[in-house]
């Protein structure tokens, strides 16, 4: 018999590396002879969108569009160091980084353009596209090209450095400010159960997630998607199989991650509402869309089949089994 | 050692090989398509999916002899001239790669796919990727790119 | 992988003469999928590989008046593709299907499941359901042999060395009779099977029994007929009470075949739903228009 | 503010590499005169070892053994630096690195690797984090195995236990799982001049670049770290893998090395997502209001510590969930075992958690009689709120609209009968 239930879970998550631990992000902002904008900072690219995400930022400092951006992570000779690609960080501590960094170099380009236009005061400038100009009579401007041109030899080449504020805290109580900002997704999900052979199928998912501010929607529906399937994954399939230490569930032939078969669709809904701290109000999403899967497939199970599962992953054999002592009890 | 040909994405390569390589080898290690990942070694995620003689295979799961004079079309070898392949750009507009080890893969995967049934239903979809193991996306982004894909190469076919 | 030579052949004659030179050093390779996983993990120690990938006549699907005869080196895809429409044959479209996924089902072949005879085998269950024969040749003679006879063990056949299974042959479905399958994978693609089941029945009216071949797969050392099931259920009409307690006969045999095994208590339960949804499709199967 | 990239569904910047096969992960790398890395791995989870190099050293084609006596300072970790390059006396876990081969091909390194004796003198191992809090237990490292104890104290849980109107308790368990990202860890090293540059891909590349300078005692600004494109992370590739063998390598061969784990290899080199065991209380008065909570939160961290201490703190300090909850008491503790080592994973330690406290919360409102999101909607943070290590949360705080969104999504309609 196939049993249909629904579930539902919330959860929060602090950013960052927390307790009061520096966590701090370095970026360097330099203008190209091209009159292109060249960012260098250290933080990867590890599929999550991090070079687009941070490119967009500095892109907005400048209003030029990201093809104007010159991206530089790779090579720890030439970035500065940007702590790592973990913690949901990138976007609000890298981002600040560098949208800081940008801004310095803005402003110092600001200064040229001022001195070469011979203008007054900074008052009633307009950046954008690649040039600087007085909004009130545009073709008093200048271009970001000329102004590579103009400064020659001595790149304009800013830094910007970003510390998140956390607190250590409290040994015996645990009081304190540990991590900010938080983050916050919650799911529904609806499962069907065959009762008969224990299998699970999420047949619906919605997902509300907390942006802060969305820079790329596109790319944070991709990391809900891909959130959803590791909660899946977590949920339903993946276990190592530890014996004596021994990893015995160590392939893909025994170790399951989702195929697309088993991903369900999953409809999404942002929640915007900016952090003063972050990058033009955005947060970190990339862990936070996968916690509230797992719990909201249990819960839904639960109110399918009338079965608690305390222990993940509830694979079909544990499943069938408990429902079979249930029955039992009946 | 032994010397066979192998017909990859249009071109002919006469190539030294050992009785015990498999065509992923050959094509990474000797030819230097590197675009033809290794994940598993084993069938089990499609990293290393090539098209043979029109069908979708792991190039881990073929030895290399057995490719002798059959047509192989990697990644390398989907792109038109000066232009991206609809597959391609449908991925790079619908989000469909994340940190992209996969994304060759499930591009020759999905061409495959397109090949034999151009108007495929999502489910359908999911069916012809099934064996393309991507651990970033949660996979929806690609089917929604296949069946862009799928407008593109139809609007391409009514216009010629 | 230590292989020292190898060789592709085009037709079964060369192959066959190949097999002879070199007897045991020699190993056939079809679709690969498990030969090549057996030679990284040194379990396949075979010096000689001979492919038979490219012998059209083992690619050849063949309907005579009463028989269907597979080529050993037929892909699940074709076979997916050849049966897809007859509908009285769904079973085995269902069965090719839930192969591995669709690169494996490219290369995979009917022969080759059968001949490495995994314990899993998703062919298997169906082939013995429907009695099938296998056709061995070697240079200069041929014999058939039952595949239930054909399978001796986990992972072994009655192949001998210089040996190669050309053809599979089963009886045609008549309008009466149908065929059912169901598998059991812990997720939908890349599944290797958890239970297998299929199921042949010949119905007289009122759904009366008249014959009836049931086969499992993963629930023993390699694919098996079950013959308790079947005297049980033969010449019972099929109501459901009685294919419940067709269920509960094959959790028996289950029980006493994997007494002791961890998976039993998953087992003996997931197996009387994999059986009941092998016998309704089975049903619906033989309420199809044969011939086919 | 009008914005005009930031909220754009921008094109991804690194996609064109990536849909082309251009894109360089560390296994597409070739150099002239390339040679080829393999490491030899513990077998046995709890051991002394010794290991013999002789015979493997005279294949022909192999070029170099590299062992703990070759690593200038043998130590390496996130935080504790619990780890050895290569395994001087002791094995903590299957898969521990022993010995790394450099050959002129990769089969040969193979053939060097199983020519290596290695004998194992066995020691009792723990496998179960209960067990290994004992006092008798036997030592993973050379102190206690329990490295971390995080406390919350906030009101008085058990008079506030007393008041309750409903209280649930559970016991949960998560299991140990793997990031499975698609590429395999790969690496390349090659000598410029007196740098040593060293091609992976990593979360973190001035990490490594740190660890590989100070395991070879070698000044930061002569250790360069390229980060390809990286095939997936999610927390697998914070801590040290490759990266030091292959720089030590380059370093004493002088050729570029590379080497390319296996799936299976993979799976035994990077660190795990902590299993832990939770046990819950939680309580609520007749208004549905959460009152205490209790939690003790047990996590495995194998044979390494890796990320422990800060993977069982976030776990603490997630522990509640989203809601306000007037009295905590919260327990973490992280703990070495002889299992595979547990590091950061997508969640780190906020992925378990949430399958006690969610499930807990809806046991309670069963129990209340009132609906799952009614529940929710009652407890959940908001502006003002103070999480219970006493955090103001002062703004960003859109939980509810959160909830009311997938409850309206979901066409779920709210039973508030049970609610007073």
């Amino acid at each position: 018999m196939k049993k249909r239930g629904i579930g539902f879970a919330s959860v929060f998550y602090g950013t960052g590396y927390g307790n009061g631990f520096p966590d701090i992000s370095n970026a360097i902002a330099e203008l190209g002879m091209d009159g292109k904008i060249t960012i260098y900072v250290g933080a990867t690219e590890v599929g999550q969108g991090a070079k687009t995400i941070l490119s967009q930022i500095a892109a907005e400092v400048f209003s030029m569009s990201v093809e104007e951006i010159i991206f530089v992570c790779e090579d720890t000779s030439i970035t500065p160091d940007a702590g790592t690609a973990a913690a949901s960080r990138q976007t609000y501590n890298t981002g600040n980084a560098i949208k800081i960094a940008a801004e310095n170099l803005r402003e110092e380009m600001i200064d040229v353009a001022i001195e070469r236009l011979g203008l007054n005061s900074r008052v009633g400038l307009a950046v954008k596209n690649g040039r600087i100009f007085l909004k009130t009579f545009p073709e008093k401007g200048i271009s970001f090209e000329e102004i590579a041109l103009l400064v020659g030899d001595q790149h304009l080449r800013r830094t910007g450095s970003f510390t998140a504020q956390t607190t250590q805290m409290d040994e015996d109580t645990g009081e304190g400010a540990p991590y900010w900002p938080y983050t916050f997704s919650v799911y529904g999900i609806e499962v069907e159960v065959d009762t008969s052979i224990g299998t699970i199928e999420v047949i619906r998912s919605v997902c509300a997630q907390d942006t802060g501010r969305t820079i790329n929607p596109k790319l944070v529906e991709g990391q809900i998607d891909g959130g959803f399937a590791m909660g899946l994954g977590y949920a339903i399939y993946e276990d190592l199989n530890l014996q004596k230490g021994k990893i015995k569930h160590n392939r893909f032939t025994n170790y399951l991650i989702p195929t697309a078969e088993d991903m369900p669709e999953v409809e999404k809904i942002f929640i915007e509402n900016p952090e003063s701290t972050g990058p033009y109000g955005a947060k970190g999403i990339g862990e936070p869309v996968t916690l509230a899967v797992a719990p909201a497939i249990l819960n839904a199970i639960y109110d399918a089949v009338g079965i608690r599962i305390k222990e993940i992953p509830v694979t079909p054999d544990k499943l069938l089994i408990a429902l079979k002592e249930k029955e039992m009890e009946v | 050692m032994k010397v066979i040909q192998l017909k990859v994405n249009g071109g002919v390569y006469k190539v030294d090989i050992e009785e015990d390589m498999r065509l992923l080898d050959v094509l990474r290690d000797k030819l230097r398509l590197t675009g033809t990942k290794e994940g598993c070694g084993e069938g089990e995620c499609g990293a290393c999916t090539v098209i043979m003689d029109g069908v979708s295979v792991n190039a881990c799961m073929v030895m290399a002899f057995q490719a002798e004079g059959k047509e192989i079309i990697t990644i390398e070898g989907i792109q038109r001239k000066d232009e991206l392949h609809p597959i391609q750009r449908a991925f790079l507009e619908e989000g469909a790669v994340q940190c992209g080890f996969c994304t060759p893969g499930m591009i020759l995967s999905a061409k495959a796919l397109l090949d034999r049934n151009p108007s495929p239903s999502r489910k359908e979809i999911r069916e012809g990727i099934s064996g393309n193991l991507c651990r970033c996306t949660g996979y929806n982004q690609i089917i929604t790119s296949v069946e862009k894909a799928s407008q593109y190469l139809r609007r391409e076919e009514e216009e010629k | 992988m230590e292989i020292k030579e190898v060789f592709r052949k085009k037709n079964v004659k060369e192959t066959l003469e190949i097999l002879e030179h070199y007897q045991e050093q020699c190993k056939i390779i079809a679709g690969g999928t498990d030969i090549i996983i057996q030679l990284r993990e040194g379990i396949e120690k075979s010096s000689v590989l001979v492919d038979i990938s490219n012998i059209e006549e083992l690619k050849v699907v063949k309907e005579t008046e009463k028989w269907i005869e597979i080529g050993s080196g037929v892909t699940f895809t074709e076979i997916a593709r050849e049966f897809t429409l007859h509908d009285k044959f769904s079973a085995l479209v269902e069965a090719a299907a839930s192969v591995g996924s669709p690169q494996i089902r490219n290369a995979a072949t009917i022969g080759g499941n059968i001949c490495n005879a995994s314990p899993a085998a998703d062919f298997i269950p169906p082939l013995l359901a429907l009695n099938a024969v296998v056709v061995l040749e070697r240079k200069n003679a041929i014999r058939e042999m039952c595949l239930e006879e054909f399978i001796i063990d986990k992972e072994k056949v009655a192949l001998k060395a210089d040996e190669l299974l050309t053809k599979i042959r089963f009886k045609k479905l008549q309008t009466n009779q149908g065929l059912g399958f169901s598998k059991l994978g812990f997720r939908k693609a890349l599944a290797i099977s958890k239970i297998s089941t299929a199921v042949f029945l010949e119905l007289e009216e009122n759904n009366k029994c008249k014959g009836t071949r049931i086969a499992t797969g993963a629930l023993g050392r390699h694919g098996l007929r079950e013959r308790r099931v079947e005297e049980f259920l033969q010449e019972k009409a099929l109501d459901p009470s009685t294919v419940h307690q067709g269920g509960r006969k094959l959790q028996k045999e289950i029980e006493k075949r994997l007494y002791g095994r961890p998976s039993l208590a998953f087992k003996k339960e997931a197996v009387i739903g994999i059986f009941h949804k092998a016998v309704d499709k089975a049903f619906k199967s033989c309420k199809i228009e044969g011939g086919i | 503010m009008k914005l005009e990239v930031v909220g754009k569904s921008v094109i991804r910047v690194d996609g064109l590499a990536k849909i082309t096969g251009k894109a360089i992960y560390p296994q597409d790398l070739f150099m002239d005169d390339m040679v080829f890395g393999k490491t030899l791995r513990s077998k046995k989870p709890h051991a002394h070892v010794k290991i013999d190099i002789s015979k493997a050293k005279t294949i022909p084609g192999v070029i170099k053994i590299l062992t703990y006596k070759d690593v200038p300072n043998n130590h390496h970790g996130v935080l504790l630096k619990d780890h050895e390059v290569l395994c001087s006396k002791k094995v903590r876990a299957i898969g521990d690195p022993l010995a790394f081969v450099i050959a002129v091909t990769e089969k040969i390194a193979k053939r060097a690797i199983e020519a290596i004796e290695v004998t194992y003198e066995e020691i009792k191992g723990v496998f179960d984090p209960f067990e290994a809090m004992k006092e008798d237990a036997p030592k993973v490292h050379d102190g206690s195995n329990i490295i971390y104890h995080y406390k919350l104290r906030k009101g008085d849980v058990e008079a506030a236990f007393e008041k309750c109107h409903a209280v649930v308790e559970g016991e949960y368990k998560t299991s140990m799982v793997d990031h499975a990202f698609l590429q395999p860890e790969a690496g390349l090293a090659y000598k410029d001049g007196d740098s040593i540059v060293v091609c992976v891909a990593t979360q973190y590349p001035h990490f490594d670049q740190l660890e590989i300078a100070e395991a070879l005692i070698m000044p930061l600004e002569k250790i360069k770290v390229i980060n390809t494109a990286v095939g997936g992370a999610f927390g697998g590739r914070e801590d040290i893998t490759m990266q030091i063998h292959l720089a030590l390598a380059a370093m004493l061969t002088g050729k570029p090395v590379k080497t390319i784990y296996s799936r299976e290899e993979s799976f035994e080199a990077h660190s795990k997502r902590h299993p832990m065991t939770m046990y819950y209380k939680t309580g609520a008065n007749s208004e549905g209001k959460l009152m205490a909570m209790k939690a003790k939160i047990i996590g495995d961290t194998g044979a390494y510590a890796s990320w422990a201490i800060n993977v069982l703190r976030k776990a603490g300090v997630h522990a509640t969930g989203p809601y306000e909850i007037p009295n905590v008491k919260i327990d973490s503790y992280a703990v070495y075992t002889n299992n595979p080592f547990a590091g950061a994973m997508r969640g780190f330690g906020a992925a378990q958690v949430p399958i006690g406290h969610e499930q807990q919360m809806d046991m309670l409102a069963e129990k209340l009689a009132i609906d799952p999101i009614t529940f929710r909607l009652i407890n959940c943070f908001t502006v003002g709120s103070k999480t219970a290590t006493g955090q103001v949360l002062e703004e960003s705080i859109p939980l509810q609209n959160c909830i009311e969104a997938v409850a309206e999504a979901m066409n779920f309609s709210k039973k508030t009968e049970g609610a007073v």
